[in-house]
């Protein structure tokens, strides 16, 4: 929540482009950004159809690092998130981090159901 | 588009209104996680088939293939992705309008329109491919009320799309303001907000290819 | 352009509508502080509907097997009174002072998106209307304020009873969430030169906090409501038990979203307190910084304990376990903001006014009511109170004795900023003293009736069990804060009229806000102050005088200022119409659903396309 | 002001009071306390809560004396304009008050885990089986080691282990005996357990059990009582039990009075309290030979051996259990008519009562939505707990169940009824009151 105060001063340098630093990269990385993208894509798909790959044990991590790693991708550069204020970064990171940590804790709840007191 | 409190003092010096997306965008994660982990504790708890990963043959003895369809949903996947390129190339081409142009190269990717287009198109295409799967889906016997895992299914990619039209019809506004005076550096702010959300539709669904759809 | 500290000429024509003129100018509103009006009236309107079907309860209930309403009655009347008092009570009166206060108090003109805020209003008004009026025609919904399926399904509740609710928490979800990126965007982005974070005003804070507690915890009721709105209208399964759904699904999201809703609850509250208490203490915020960590760590950790309300579902020890200790925690941040405040006390010179006197109240009711929470974050223990009056007692203390009680300590303290006038601190006494006892007569027994093994939600009794002591006792106490709440409302108005000219700082108060004229010209500051301390009119130096002194000027019309200010506008509110009248349409004919969606999008696009303000030159 | 504060002492001071007065109470007239457990389970939680209530009490008592001191002795003196000292904080002090909590709550967290795991344990073996099934609004138990189903009642034999199987026909409910052990929902799609021992001390002795999960209309009706026995008196009661119906002849249950006055409800000549209906042999019964003659009966002696150990429940001591419900208005039933068990068998047989009832015995009686019936003449209450089983209140409920108890699923049964369900009068079909009576008198003979 608490950005630096260093940001909170200084005013708008240019009210138009929400005073967003302008060194976006171009399209010199947008392009390598998405072959890289596409690449990580086939991997995943092909991926799928080994069957002894599917069964094994790093399968699912194996996609969920890959996901991951592509949904950073896109965040970083094409969201920009790399180069813009890190007040946006604050914005986001902090209720993704709430959202993932739900998710996880539901899912182990709902696996956890099983073991109950009792017989059975 | 007005630009609200554009030209008045802000602390930060950034426009309120991308201050407000991410807080937006931050909240999104919250519906689409909700969305997701229903449809992760669901899965396997259906009684009935059709099933996504697994055939199934119902007491009358008629037989269900394992209903998702992997290739199809990759070739979305990928036109997806491409509508993100076209994207941030778009938001580039506005934020360098008056940049000189001097190569064919420059001019191409100068053209917010072309750009606009492009990701407008992509999406669409994109929708398509959903209308496509929903419908055979639905022929193949799959449908909202079939059992648990068509509930969650539709409902958790029927958000995303609704989420993708949206985005369209942002893009296609953005398209006739830019056709009607042109869109300059003075509206990167407004294509910079449509682009934001764009791009997380599209993460969101790189999360929703690989739980939903990948992993057995 | 970068500021408007120095006025700037622009185009000389005049407001379309002067903004003070009549009803029109009320509906065309997009000044923070006449929608923070709104949202009083509105929201202590729904506080009496609330408080009116609480009083009918407690005459069902003051003695055994009463017969006074039916049974089907009763389980809408407390199912109404929850929701009411939750929904359009407590979080709209909170959004009152959001709006009026926030802007204020970080100096400045308006929030960030003035118009998406009347439309935050206008969604609130026509849902509260929505989902109270059917309670009159008892078609009222009947499941209970947190609707348990498989209970709230067309299976067991074929009626239209339930559509409502779901309707209705549908459209008041929008409208809190539409303030709360409102309010997120105007704190970070819009604080004066020199409000840094940390010299931000504690009610300012916690606003902040409650903010992000909204935009995390709406979606996932969002995301319940919609299984639920879609398996009662489009045959999903979500919630189908003969389909193999299970009915812990509901729980979990609902608790993820309820537990941080109470703190969004209780938050603003205790903003309000640390406001009024410094300044009848004539001391400043006793640990302001550790004051601002521990609303926030209440906030994180209010994600992590939801499942305290589930601890009979049958988790399994483990889980038990973990959201026991989590829960535990909560209690230290908590208390250390009710130590804060004694200290803040400690050595000043107190002046009881009603306002203070509700603060201390909250101090000491709402620790009452936490205890009784950490007594229930011990599961085994909780198996016996959970469902019983126990917990009746335990969330009207935190939510009559905590927020309600910090709600009027906030009343009293701003009504002279708000109109210029005091209200009648005689009357306030009175209605004090009457509330604070009559507040305990009725909820305190409820330990025992709870304790000694009454069910809650239970519209009859047998004699014999040990209860009608204590439930007479109840409803004595409920019956007499009719009375206070009576007392209340005729000072308000009383005072609105005939109450003493306040002037800028009638407490002698410390914060920003109180440097400018009560009641609070439109465009709120003449200059915008240049801030360098948390209290300027304690603490401050120089550039704080000097900013007050213009500030303090009355009488100067926006014009004569050149200070640009949003223009009236009518769109928000028929946007907001249209959605209310496109969710009707799934309880009538899908052809208002079409007409609604049609209506508010071409009024949301005349709305984007259309400015703001008056363009500068 | 001054004035005020006191005001405000006294009233602390009046919640001390109450609060000693209540607990002092506790023995006796607060039948379904938590204060006094009488199980190892109750106990334990017992236990916590007094730690709790320490604790608290302890935390409570320092802030509130903390707050009054500061009002007093800072509150400000008239014309005394002097600024007072501005302290902005103390590091040491708010370390202090953020660790002394943290401390109490760890005297609270380990005794807490620590009961956790002992109460969720896995229950000994050799324990007592009880399946328990919610319904909308009503208990169905099962004895599965001993095949019995009853409704509303549970015979527990003191000092045994007893395990409950909790799951639900429809919505979720909630298994609340308060003197013997916490809550535990039944939830739907879901199995849920709980185990305790009932104190082997324990003399005959009844509990009231209530839902407490919100379930619906008549959620406030779905009540059971628990009744701890001596184990022989348990042996008895099954043994009873596992008869089919021990239906006895022609009882001629009397005239139910028109409505029974409360809360020492109408018992009309049978006497609702316990009727000794007059059983000469069931072969006499005719039609009897139609079904299963009950077991061992003596030479014209009664069935009262077979109708084994039933709680005394009309002991003045248990008068907590006894319900007594407010009757719905305008409910009537005539006077004088006398109802004649094998006529009530017949009416019985050719009614909708068979599509919802099991009476074991009874072979046309083989509906399972309702409540099984086959000893329900030694039940002691009807509706779930709602009222005393007394032929008086049996009649009117048979007539008009859903005036009787909102929701019902029970249809209304007597002619020209306003059923409020369905929103109009029974006409064909509905029973007239000679007809109730007549089943009144078959129900209540089934011991
Ligand atoms: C304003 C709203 C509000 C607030 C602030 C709280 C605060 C707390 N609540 Fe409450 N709660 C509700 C509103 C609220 N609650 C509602 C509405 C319900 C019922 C929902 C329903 O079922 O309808 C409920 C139900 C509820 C339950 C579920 C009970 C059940 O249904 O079985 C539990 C269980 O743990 C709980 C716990 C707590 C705790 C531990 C806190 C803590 O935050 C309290 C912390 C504060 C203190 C502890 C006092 C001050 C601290 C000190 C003086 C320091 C020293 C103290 C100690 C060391 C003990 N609450
Ligand atoms: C902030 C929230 C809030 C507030 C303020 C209150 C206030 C009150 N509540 Fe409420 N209550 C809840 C939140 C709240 N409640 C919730 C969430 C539930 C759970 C619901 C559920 O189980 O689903 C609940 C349930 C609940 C129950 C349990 C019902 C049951 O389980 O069967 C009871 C029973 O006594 C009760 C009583 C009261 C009383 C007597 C008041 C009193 O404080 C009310 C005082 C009266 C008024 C303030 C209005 C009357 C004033 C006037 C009429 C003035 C005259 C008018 C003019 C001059 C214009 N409440
Ligand atoms: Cu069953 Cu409440
Ligand atoms: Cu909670």
């Amino acid at each position: 929540m608490a950005h630096d105060p260093a940001h909170t001063e200084h005013a708008a340098a240019d009210a138009h482009a929400g005073g967003e630093d302008q060194h976006h990269p171009g399209w010199s990385t947008y392009w390598k950004v998405a072959v890289i993208l596409t690449v990580i894509t086939i991997w995943e798909v092909w991926a799928y159809y080994i069957p002894s790959l599917v069964a094994s044990r790093i399968f699912v991590p194996m996609l969920l690092i890959l996901s991951g790693l592509k949904f950073v991708i896109v965040v970083m550069f094409y969201m920009h998130l790399k180069y813009d204020h890190k007040l946006f970064r604050a914005l986001f990171t902090g209720p993704l981090l709430i959202a993932a940590l739900t998710g996880i804790a539901l899912l182990f709840l709902f696996g956890q159901l099983v073991a109950r007191f009792g017989p059975g | 588009m007005s630009a609200p409190a554009a030209h008045h003092y802000t602390t930060t010096g950034l426009d309120s209104r991308k201050i407000a997306i991410w807080a937006f965008i931050g909240s999104e994660c919250m519906l689409f996680i909700s969305l997701i982990s229903t449809y992760l504790i669901y899965k396997g708890r259906s009684i009935v088939g059709p099933f996504p990963h697994e055939e199934w043959t119902s007491p009358d003895g008629r037989h269900f293939e394992p209903i998702l369809d992997i290739p199809i949903t990759s070739a979305s996947t990928f036109v997806l992705l491409m509508s993100s390129l076209a994207m941030v190339l778009a938001l580039a081409a506005v934020q360098n309008k008056n940049l000189p142009k001097r190569t064919r190269g420059d001019r191409i990717l100068g053209s917010s329109k072309l750009w606009l287009w492009m990701t407008a198109l992509l999406g669409a295409t994109f929708l398509g491919f959903q209308a496509y799967e929903f419908t055979s889906f639905v022929h193949e016997g799959l449908t909202l009320s079939t059992n648990l895992f068509g509930s969650s299914f539709f409902t958790l990619t029927g958000f995303h799309g609704a989420h993708v039209t949206a985005g369209v019809i942002w893009l296609v506004s953005l398209l006739a303001i830019d056709y009607r005076r042109g869109l300059g550096p003075a509206d990167a702010l407004n294509v910079d907000i449509a682009a934001l959300y764009w791009h997380f539709v599209d993460v969101v669904w790189i999360v929703i290819f690989t739980v939903v759809y990948l992993i057995e | 352009m970068a500021t408007t500290a120095m006025p700037t000429s622009i185009s000389s024509d005049p407001r379309p509508s002067d903004p003070y003129s009549g009803i029109w100018g009320w509906i065309t509103t997009v000044d923070h502080k006449r929608i923070g009006i709104l949202y009083l009236y509105t929201a202590l309107s729904f506080f009496i509907i609330g408080g009116l079907e609480a009083v009918v309860i407690r005459a069902q209930l003051q003695g055994p097997n009463g017969q006074l309403v039916s049974a089907e009655m009763y389980n809408q009347l407390f199912t109404m009174h929850g929701t009411t008092m939750v929904f359009l009570a407590i979080m709209p009166l909170s959004a009152a002072f959001f709006n009026f206060l926030i802007p204020l108090q970080i100096g400045a003109r308006d929030v960030a998106f003035p118009r998406l805020n009347a439309f935050s209003y206008w969604v609130y008004l026509f849902g509260g209307i929505f989902i109270t009026v059917p309670i009159f025609f008892q078609l009222a919904p009947d499941g209970g304020w947190f609707g348990y399926t498989p209970l709230t399904t067309r299976d067991y509740s074929p009626g239209i009873n339930i559509d409502f609710w779901v309707i209705g928490l549908q459209i008041l979800g929008v409208s809190s969430l539409a303030a709360a990126f409102n309010f997120i965007t105007t704190i970070i982005n819009l604080r004066a030169p020199g409000m840094t974070l940390m010299r931000m005003p504690m009610f300012t804070w916690m606003s902040f906090v409650v903010q992000f507690l909204v935009i995390l915890a709406f979606p996932v009721i969002t995301v319940a409501l919609v299984f639920l709105l879609f398996d009662r209208f489009f045959g999903t399964q979500f919630y189908a038990v003969a389909a193999g759904a299970d009915p812990l699904l509901w729980q979990h999201l609902f608790w993820i979203f309820g537990h941080p809703e109470v703190y969004i609850l209780i938050l603003p509250a205790f903003g309000l307190v640390s406001e009024v208490l410094p300044t009848f203490s004539r001391k400043p915020l006793f640990g302001y910084p550790v004051m601002v960590y521990s609303g926030i760590l209440i906030g994180v950790l209010g994600f992590g304990v939801w499942a305290h309300h589930m601890f009979a579902v049958g988790m399994g020890p483990i889980a038990d376990s973990i959201f026991a200790v989590s829960t535990m925690l909560i209690a230290i941040p908590t208390g250390v903001k009710i130590f804060n405040w004694i200290a803040t006390m400690w050595q000043g010179q107190l002046r009881f006014t009603s306002a203070m006197k509700f603060a201390i109240g909250l101090v000491a009711l709402f620790t009452i009511g936490g205890i009784s929470g950490v007594m229930h974050s011990s599961p085994p223990a909780d198996l016996q109170q959970t469902d019983t009056y126990f917990i009746v007692a335990h969330f009207h203390y935190v939510l009559f004795g905590g927020s309600i009680m910090g709600i009027f300590a906030g009343i009293y303290y701003y009504f002279p900023k708000m109109t210029g006038r005091m209200m009648s601190e005689r009357l306030g006494n009175v209605h004090f003293w009457l509330n604070f006892i009559a507040m305990n007569l009725t909820f305190f027994p409820m330990h025992f009736s709870g304790m000694l093994g009454m069910p809650r939600r239970i519209y009859t009794y047998d004699s014999g069990q040990g209860w009608d002591t204590f439930n007479l006792i109840s409803s004595i106490g409920a019956y007499m804060l009719v009375l206070a709440t009576a007392i209340f409302v005729y000072n308000f108005f009383m005072s609105r009229r005939r109450g003493e000219i306040a002037g800028a700082n009638p407490w002698g108060a410390g914060t920003l806000e109180w440097t400018i004229p009560s009641p609070v010209p439109e465009y709120n500051f003449a200059v915008l102050p240049t801030v360098t301390s948390r209290y300027p009119l304690w603490e401050g130096t120089e550039a704080d005088a000097e900013s007050a002194r213009i500030n303090s000027q009355e009488g100067k019309t926006s014009e004569e200022l050149g200070i640009v200010l949003p223009y009236s506008t009518v769109k928000p509110m028929i946007v907001a119409l249209a959605m209310v009248i496109m969710f009707c349409g799934l309880i009538t004919t899908m052809a208002l659903t079409f007409l609604g969606a049609a209506i508010m999008v071409v009024a949301l696009y005349s709305w984007l396309l259309s400015p703001l303000e008056p363009e500068h030159h | 002001m001054k004035g005020n504060f006191r005001l405000r002492q006294f009233t602390t001071f009046g919640f001390v009071a109450l609060a000693a007065l209540a607990l002092a109470a506790c023995a006796g007239e607060y039948p379904n306390t938590t204060f006094e457990p009488k199980s190892e389970f109750a106990r334990s939680i017992d236990f916590l809560w007094d730690r709790l209530l320490l604790l608290g009490t302890i935390v409570f008592v320092l802030v509130e004396l903390a707050l009054i001191y500061v009002i007093f002795r800072y509150r400000r003196r008239p014309n005394d304009n002097t600024t007072p000292p501005q302290t902005h904080g103390n590091a040491l002090l708010e370390v202090t008050w953020t660790l002394i909590p943290a401390v109490i709550l760890i005297f609270i967290a380990i005794p807490t885990v620590r009961t956790i795991f002992e109460t969720q344990a896995k229950v000994a073996a050799g324990a007592l089986e009880i399946e328990v099934i919610g319904h909308q609004w009503w208990w169905e138990f099962r004895y599965p080691q001993y095949n019995i189903v009853t409704a509303n009642e549970i015979y527990l034999p003191a000092g045994v282990t007893v395990n409950f199987k909790l799951t639900s026909a429809d919505v979720i409910h909630s298994f609340w005996v308060p003197q013997l052990a916490g809550k535990r929902d039944v939830v739907t799609n879901r199995t849920n357990y709980i185990w305790f021992t009932p104190d082997s001390t324990l003399g005959p002795s009844v509990w009231n059990g209530f839902c407490t999960e919100y379930c619906g209309s008549s959620h406030a009706n779905m009540r059971f009582r628990v009744f701890t026995v001596r184990p022989e008196q348990f042996e008895s009661w099954v043994a009873g039990q596992q008869q089919p119906a021990a239906f006895g002849a022609v009882a001629s249950a009397a005239p139910p009075e028109g409505t029974p006055t409360l809360p020492q409800s109408g018992t009309g000549a049978a006497g609702g309290a316990a009727p000794a209906i007059p059983r000469p042999p069931g072969s006499t019964v005719p039609g009897a030979d139609s079904f299963p003659a009950p077991a061992p009966i003596g030479d014209g002696a009664t069935t009262q051996l077979a109708a084994g150990y039933t709680f005394p429940e009309h002991l003045p001591e248990f008068a907590y259990a006894r319900p007594n419900s407010a009757l719905p208005r305008g409910l009537k039933f005539s006077k004088g008519l006398t109802g004649n068990a094998a006529r009530g068998m017949q009416a019985y047989g050719t009614t909708a009562c068979i599509g919802c009832h099991v009476i074991t015995g009874n072979p046309m009686s083989v509906g399972i939505i309702g409540p099984n019936l086959t000893h329900f003449g030694s039940r002691s209450t009807i509706g779930a707990g709602s009222f005393p089983n007394t032929p008086a209140y049996l009649a009117l409920w048979i007539k008009n169940t859903r005036a009787m108890k909102p929701g019902s699923i029970m249809p209304t049964m007597g002619a020209n009824e306003y059923d409020p369900i369905l929103k109009r009068t029974v006409t064909t079909g509905g029973l007239d009151d000679q007809q109730i009576a007549d089943i009144v008198a078959y129900l209540m003979s089934l011991k």
